[in-house]
């Protein structure tokens, strides 16, 4: 048994963090908050030909047959650059819903970027994300796949993600595995927390060595260095259980729904934990929406609840501990 | 008085609040709210009534404020011409000044901004490189502050300014107050995590200000200063209240949306609530202390620690109780992105750890 | 208003502070937990002359009309000193549950400090402390005050506690105030940690001025100084609660039950956590049983349970609340 | 195997448990263990076979690491012989040193006790005083030792002691391996917060150490012992089956003494299980990394720092599960004080969070 990223996987997360390095992402998820899709569709294009919308969805419905451990590893590279858009509905969530239906060739738009959609799954997801960039929008009821129309929509902390309170319509498809696509929900976002913990804690990092106060970096300070010093801890083991519970959706386990918990209960923690000791050590500066630290610290603070609160997953934790 | 009036009304919350403060029309609201509170001779209790006050104790002026708060009455615009400006005008400050400067401060028709941080100097003031020259009848300002609360919105502002070019540090600084729309200023806001520019820039370029507007002597700034920081940090002293008031609506919150069977979060509900309590108590005591003639000094800084990690967890607690909603823009995460300055401002809580730790438990200065 | 201990008070401290300094505790401490009771029945004595026995005695019934402030004043010093002994039980205890019943002649006894005695009170307390040490013991069944036996003797962390199962015997009393009386025990605990809890900040402080490592002492470091300033700051606001639990005792307000719960969950919170950090920062010294600090440490580490636990008391608080 | 010899039952840990390993009788009865473990060659899996071991990959002896605690095998008291000294021994040892030592070592034959801490040289090894003095055929030791575990009960030591008086701070330092009960060798224990000497102070006055028990170069002992230190902190390594298995017992605690309605302790449950779970999955990825040719390096402090606080909260949320009884003393409380030197000793977590902070996050050294 190896428990490390393959080569391959390596190198596709380098391609994927070059490619966001190089597109401004900070501009693009302005324009979108400002509703402005248009740089986050031509950036969804070019992701799309990374290969990252065809993660979820297998070979023979236009998808890559990709591994869950590959969608975990574009999703942290999604939430590291902070990228808009729902990702998580369109590549993971949905491809779980649609795939094996009558509806399944809806699958070969999506996986090729050409559509984004998004979806609703209650209790734990009651509104879909973005759906007024969505191409299509859905919600699940029950087993029942539907389509959807927004009633109304709620803005959230993180201004590049509107919520939508939906309204449904025809039936899509009947017999969904509407607990698998939580599971792949759940997993994706916890993916994407923990990239965005990731580059909250290398932007503090980068802060603490360039910033003079009291004549030296504050860096060099003890309390600076303990607070980053704990924030990587918690990322560094965190990281291994979103690869454990990858894995585990790979065989479908009895242990999925624990493994998939405990992935995004102790992301989500040492995400949080990781973005306030960022704007701590970033002070006043970290605190204002131009300095694009905001744009990370308001995302962690949205995919907290997103997907599964953490007292839902613990719970799911403890109960298949029974 | 304040139940009749206050444009919020502490059983809803989310009822007439008025706007947030740090937007144009939230400024204009609550300096016509403050006025209100003027008019009633309510806005500054504890002032001499010949400046606009009540002559309220301190004491007096607590149970004030916690009325005021449970009343659901909102954050004052005019803070920090009052809590921390007036303070040191009342040290430091001439008849002349006292008289010309305190009555408009007092209605909320002079509204004041403080000049602290500089680019280069954030939590380490004696960094200071904006200057003052000598001139005819007064001095010439230049440079830049920022992070300056709501000086886009605000009437005039105070601060430090090196007014010896040879001295070092602490030395050679000077305190001054000068109008923020004389000719040579520019002031730039900076937008926030909420979007609104509750912080600003502020360049001078050979602003003049005149002798009457210097705050004690001429190169005495530092030590001027150093008595309005700590007034900043006696901040702490404005808001039992707030928080009690806080931790009721987060009791209502958890009756309203929270699972009764969730005990994780009620004891974090039980815990803020202990915690508002404490620091009320906690405020009694440093207020009756005060009352005896002894003075706040470095115990500030355990406030502003207990407050400021308070005002954080009980905001944490309000969105996790919202469950999926925890997310969405509205009072509680207004007041918790709010929140989250707590531990930056008015001196970040590492320098607070590090005056307790040195003056409060005798700790070696030395190196940090 | 007057949030402040009055002269007297402050008088009274100082003197049990200066009593106790003088009284080798942990030697007291140490014989007691060898089963040697002698050194702490003497010490007993010299507390009952000083007043500290009849704290919670009305003067009718040989007391000295003491407050419960008095009575906080006293327990918080026994705590910072770490002296051995059912004190809770005979001086605050006791007097709630025997005064106004026909049994009430036996406090005269327990306020002059010739007998001690110990109760146990379930369900939050349901082994008797100390049983082999006292005259009396005695459990609370419902309303009724029985005389009992010990059955079985349980051993504390903190080797100078001992604790007793007990089996319940002829009836002392009907009708007592057992709610009282548990609310008097918790405010007297609550009070005996926090006492702790300062001695272990102070004997950090201490330590940390002295010791010297890497060239200088390990107090100069910041990471040292941060954990002693949050562990002050936790006592320093945990100690107003007590007094206000106190002044609502005198007043039996209505929210009794609410403020000797807030004292409680902060005293022990801010203990325990002042014990951390003063164990942290004594390194492998503070782990060793010569020397004095871990009687303290296992001292607090037994009260965090001890008349009623933080659970209890913050479900206390929250029901009150409603 | 293991679960039919185990002395302790995972199923019931409280029958059949081994006395603690810190008292005389605890440490003969896990000797004697240990014998057990050797005759069917599971005492040091991953050693070479001829030197007692089965020649296991990493990633194998990780394995049995898991299945051994998962049976509920006993913390190992030759672990100072086998996870601090046998890697410096393997990495600087002669292979005369190796043939006559690790047999034994092996076996429990030889329990070999630590000799790092001295009282004015705490965390600071280079602080270290006691001294080498050149003899015929060898040197002469003198000095004082603190905090070695179970010296006491153990047969030999190791540490570093100063063989050029004139040299300072790191250099002039030199490993060296000696017998406890030579002649000159006085052990005193230093009983610990459960009563027991699982410390003790050694003092050595003109003990005699043959040429052949020098560890590496004369004078080169800070090089060799920071390579033992990184292998004391890669005690990590030792232990993710340890953490589960107590994970695993305090998930049976939950259900069999825990109120299934409190979601506060259920949730601080779940995160222990997690917690362990989460530092198994680190550890399978360390080894992975190990076995391609990476160096466990400043990243053990990651895994030191977070197995200790595990280990606390693990222990601290049994002790609540319990309620009332939670201050009895019993395996969970002595779990609990174990638990309690994790975060002080093989490197205090305040060094740990300095080198993860400049080794790994690359931030200035400078003053701390």
């Amino acid at each position: 048994m190896r428990f490390a990223p393959s080569p391959e996987q390596r190198d596709f997360a380098g391609s994927l963090r070059d490619l966001l390095a190089a597109s401004d992402v900070p501009a693009v998820g302005r324009a979108w908050a400002r509703g402005d899709f248009g740089p986050g569709r031509k950036l969804w294009t070019r992701l799309a030909e990374a290969g990252v919308t065809a993660l979820g969805v297998p070979e023979a419905l236009g998808g890559v047959g990709a591994s869950p451990v590959d969608l975990v590893i574009g999703f942290e590279e999604l939430g590291r650059a902070a990228v808009p858009g729902p990702y998580v509905e369109s590549v993971a969530v949905l491809p779980a819903l649609l795939a094996g239906t009558p509806s399944q060739s809806r699958l070969a738009a999506l996986a090729s970027g050409e559509a984004l959609a998004t979806v609703a799954l209650a209790p734990h997801t009651p509104f879909a994300l973005d759906a007024g960039a969505a191409d299509d929008v859905f919600v699940v009821d029950g087993s029942t796949l539907r389509a959807a129309t927004v009633s109304r929509e709620l803005a959230s902390v993180d201004r590049a993600r509107r919520l939508a309170v939906l309204t449904p319509g025809t039936v899509i498809a009947e017999g969904v595995d509407a607990v698998r696509a939580f599971e792949l929900g759940a997993l994706a976002t916890a993916a994407q927390i923990l990239g965005a913990g990731e580059a909250l804690l290398d932007k503090a990092r980068t802060y603490a060595r360039q910033r003079v106060q009291f004549g030296r970096p504050i860096g060099s300070f003890q309390a600076v260095k303990h607070q980053l010093a704990d924030a990587m801890v918690g990322l560094e083991l965190a990281r291994p259980l979103l690869y454990g519970a990858a894995l585990a959706l790979v065989d479908s386990t009895a242990t999925l729904s624990r493994d998939v918990s405990a992935a995004k209960v102790a992301c989500t923690d040492a995400a949080y934990r990781a973005s306030r000791a960022s704007l701590q050590v970033h002070g006043a500066i970290g605190y204002t929406a131009e300095y694009d630290l905001a744009l990370w610290l308001t995302k962690v603070r949205a995919l907290v609840s997103a997907w599964g609160t953490q007292p839902v997953h613990r719970a799911r934790v403890l109960a298949a501990l029974q | 008085f304040l139940a009749g009036h206050s444009p919020a009304s502490g059983d809803n919350p989310d009822r007439q609040w008025l706007p947030s403060m740090d937007t144009p029309e939230g400024f204009a609201a609550h300096r016509e709210w403050e006025h209100i509170l003027a008019d009633a001779r309510l806005s500054v209790v504890s002032w001499p009534s010949e400046l606009g006050g009540r002559d309220a104790s301190l004491l007096q002026w607590v149970i004030f404020e916690e009325e005021y708060f449970a009343a659901g009455a909102p954050l004052r615009v005019s803070q920090n011409g009052i809590f921390l400006l007036a303070p040191t005008l009342f040290a430091h400050g001439t008849p002349e000044q006292l008289a010309r400067l305190m009555p408009p401060m007092a209605r909320a028709d002079e509204i004041w901004a403080q000049a602290w941080s500089e680019p280069e100097a954030g939590s380490d003031l004696a960094g200071i490189r904006s200057r003052a020259l000598r001139t005819d009848g007064g001095w010439l300002l230049s440079g830049q502050k920022t992070w300056s609360t709501r000086a886009t919105y605000a009437d005039r502002g105070f601060g430090l300014f090196r007014s010896d070019q040879e001295a070092d540090r602490h030395r050679g600084l000077t305190y001054f107050l000068f109008d923020l729309r004389a000719d040579g200023v520019t002031v730039r806001g900076i937008p926030q995590l909420d979007g609104e520019p509750g912080f600003a820039e502020i360049f001078l370029d050979n602003v003049f200000v005149p002798d009457a507007d210097v705050l004690g002597g001429v190169g005495d700034g530092w030590r001027v200063a150093m008595s309005t920081t700590s007034n900043e940090r006696g901040l702490s002293l404005r808001s039992p209240g707030r928080y009690l008031a806080s931790a009721r609506r987060l009791v209502q919150l958890w009756h309203d949306a929270g699972d009764p069977s969730d005990t994780a979060l009620g004891d974090r509900v039980a815990d803020a609530w202990i915690g508002a309590r404490a620091y009320q108590l906690h405020t009694f005591g440093t207020v009756t202390r005060l009352a005896d003639g002894g003075e706040l000094g470095a115990e500030s800084s355990i406030g502003k620690l207990f407050w400021s990690q308070l005002d954080v967890s009980l905001h944490e607690t309000a969105l996790d109780l919202l469950g999926p909603r925890g997310e969405l823009a509205g009072n509680w995460m207004d007041g918790y992105l709010f929140s989250l300055s707590g531990p930056i401002y008015a001196g970040t809580n590492e320098i607070q750890r590090n005056v307790v730790a040195e003056r409060l438990l005798g700790l070696p200065r030395g190196e940090r």
